[in-house]
């Protein structure tokens, strides 16, 4: 979707205004809210990717008034809701009103070893790969209307394959729940002049990760 | 999103005090909510949270970095498969699955960013900070760099390209900064202690021997 | 810029939601809010594209929290500190605290010939039409962080020239004070599939209207 | 921007209630401001208001339009240049110093919008609804225009094809909407009732005899 989240090449949002010795987490709630999100992929069962769309399928009102955590909350709740595993009424009520679903907990043991798993997305290749290092390739203009992770300020734009990364799993399949469709996964350069026009600053060269169906050839 | 988080010490609006404890009464109701139906162990939490406030963070990436200026065999292994090379030193998993080292050079500095939510390599950099997850900066360092490196106080010479990374995919960026002249002999122990996180991601560089000095 | 303002194709703002019987205003302050900002034009003496960078040039989250005639009033605010006529300790004062400036007052006979007259842009043209109608113009790739009309939804994209309209006052230097230097003025059309790709509507066309400079032939 | 302006029916914010005071307080003490230092003239204040809620408003969008069905001379012209024909009614200026006027056929159905802001062609339809000024209506008109009309309960042929026109400059648009069927032999004033200021966007069609029949 067009959303909010979409910001590359945004003008207004004023200067980076970074910390000096900034804590890992500025509230005693941004930690919890950072500890059940992560704890409750477990029994949720779901992907990167439909948290990603949870967190970022809201007016961009919404989005952009909400802190970070803040809207992992929010993607959180959605993501609950969604399974029936914890509804509105008792976020409303602070204490659980309906029975527990069968899910599998995270338990403390189960911390180390999920963490150094993590959850890799690369996939047998279902195909030989279409594109090389060095192709030139045209980001498609599309604007689905659902999750996808080929930004706004790319599409129509022509760049050149510097990377292959092999197949990964389809973001835009995966936030859907029609499956993880592994495609091809290439890092895509584009000249800056070619993103932004004459307004580009000199010597810029800016790359995303796209998967294959997000590219055609270009000549 | 808002640049800062709540507590952050800019507030723009009138209301945050009343929003902050919103949030934090609505937080605590889940967690209850969540323990009570045994949907998450308490102790488990804990430990997630110890994990990144004092196991995880940027010294992993420092370390790394200061194996690669020091040994030029791993320096090549990491620019080959960081994955792997990163592996070697123990750092994997979470938000770590793929990592490609990208090294600075005269010629190129490189810069990574998310411009879509916040992707960052946690296994070797911890958490990100907020101003990389900020819409400032998410906005515009695709477009203007040089603005954004002036904003952490950097100025890059004319004649090096800024090459900046936008990671969309589950593809992890490090970058590997410049060694500092006058290093020549230090042990990786040293060398680490140049190496600054804002210097992995490319809003930095590595401290000058002199800056540590004192 | 790239603001907020710039809205065409965003996603996750909701359903268009009209208003039966809609009052004309929806508050007493709106109806002040209006009038105050049309009768300030004439002794502020800023033309319509500096008032609507007034309005656009601020940070997403304000644009997008803020309602129509709030906008209006930010803007015209900041138009009268820019000039001193209005400054913010006068405002937060509710007084005068300054000095009035010497400038023209709309007084209530001028009312009617004021609306009556507008603001025509039409201006003599500069140069020859470069563009004629049926001619496949290509919208630059441009992204100015000053004023511009040239929406992002159309940039980098193959259109037609549907209509001609003569040389009108050029929107990016007027609202920066640099003045009207006067461009041809078209309605280019595109097919829908070329801005939204295989997302498009059917048989969708849409038009903008682009000054000259916005514009390239295209093959 | 907000939906909808603040007084309208759905709050979304616990907190409308007061800035809603502070907004009002502000105009407040801007218009004192402005009076006491002679920069606006309340007289004149008040008959920009009285111009805009009871002079100029669709009813002269509609005689104009009722006037195209009934004399094919005036149509031409106000197909031709409709600025100079809307101004032999003595409807112009202000945000309609250009106008083009376009023409709904059962191969063609017009919508306008202004995505960047909120033109409008104010002599003919007087201010612009809220939906018109509206985040939905800007962000979605461009793309899914059928969706949109779908919201105002509009539903087209599937072979009409939609042309939707972008107000980027200071071109204004005038829908001319279907005459409807069963109105041979109507007077202009009949027939001016017909025609809604919707239909004059493209968001409505004209009303059928049956619609206004009770």
């Amino acid at each position: 979707m067009n959303g909010a989240h979409d910001m590359g090449g945004m003008d207004g949002f004023g200067p980076v205004v970074p910390e000096p010795n900034e804590p890992m987490f500025h509230a005693q709630w941004e930690r919890r809210a950072f500890a059940i999100t992560l704890a409750m992929a477990r029994p949720g069962g779901w992907t990167i990717d439909m948290s990603r769309f949870a967190r970022e399928n809201r007016s961009p009102a919404d989005y952009l008034s909400k802190s970070y955590y803040q809207i992992w909350l929010a993607g959180l709740e959605q993501l609950m809701e969604e399974r029936g595993l914890v509804t509105a009424d008792e976020v409303a009520a602070g204490k659980p009103l309906h029975p527990r679903k069968d899910v599998p907990l995270l338990g403390a043991a189960d911390v180390a070893p999920m963490l150094a798993r993590g959850g890799p997305t690369e996939r047998p290749a279902p195909a030989p790969a279409r594109f090389a290092v060095g192709d030139r390739v045209l980001a498609k203009e599309m604007h689905p209307q659902g999750h996808t992770r080929l930004p706004r300020y790319v599409r129509g734009r022509t760049g050149v394959v510097e990377l292959v990364h092999g197949a990964h799993v389809f973001p835009d399949s995966s936030a859907a729940s029609t499956g993880e469709q592994p495609q091809w996964l290439y890092t895509v350069t584009f000249d800056g002049a070619e993103l932004w026009g004459a307004d580009a600053e000199p010597g810029l060269r800016v790359s995303v990760d796209a998967w294959e169906s997000y590219l055609e050839s270009a000549p | 999103m808002n640049n800062h988080s709540e507590t952050h010490a800019h507030h723009h609006h009138d209301h945050d005090h009343s929003e902050l404890s919103e949030t934090e009464l609505r937080v605590r109701a889940l967690e209850t909510i969540l323990t009570e139906k045994g949907y998450v162990d308490p102790v488990a939490l804990d430990l997630l949270i110890e994990t990144y406030e004092t196991k995880v963070g940027p010294r992993n990436g420092a370390q790394v970095v200061a194996k690669a200026w020091s040994d030029p065999a791993y320096r090549a292994r990491l620019l080959e498969d960081a994955t792997a090379a990163i592996a070697e030193l123990g750092y994997v998993g979470r938000q770590g699955e793929h990592v490609v080292a990208v090294e600075n050079t005269p010629a190129q500095h490189n810069v990574v960013v998310c411009t879509l939510c916040s992707c960052y390599p946690w296994p070797v950099l911890g958490l990100p900070p907020v101003w990389y997850k900020s819409a400032p900066y998410r906005s515009r360092v695709v477009k203007e760099p040089r603005a954004v490196l002036a904003d952490f106080g950097v100025t890059l010479p004319e004649g090096t390209a800024i090459r900046v990374w936008d990671s969309t995919a589950e593809i992890r960026y490090l970058v590997i900064p410049m060694r500092p002249a006058g290093t020549e002999g230090w042990s990786e122990t040293q060398l680490a202690d140049l190496v600054t996180r804002d210097s992995m991601i490319g809003t930095g560089l590595a401290r000058a021997p002199a800056e540590i000095a004192a």
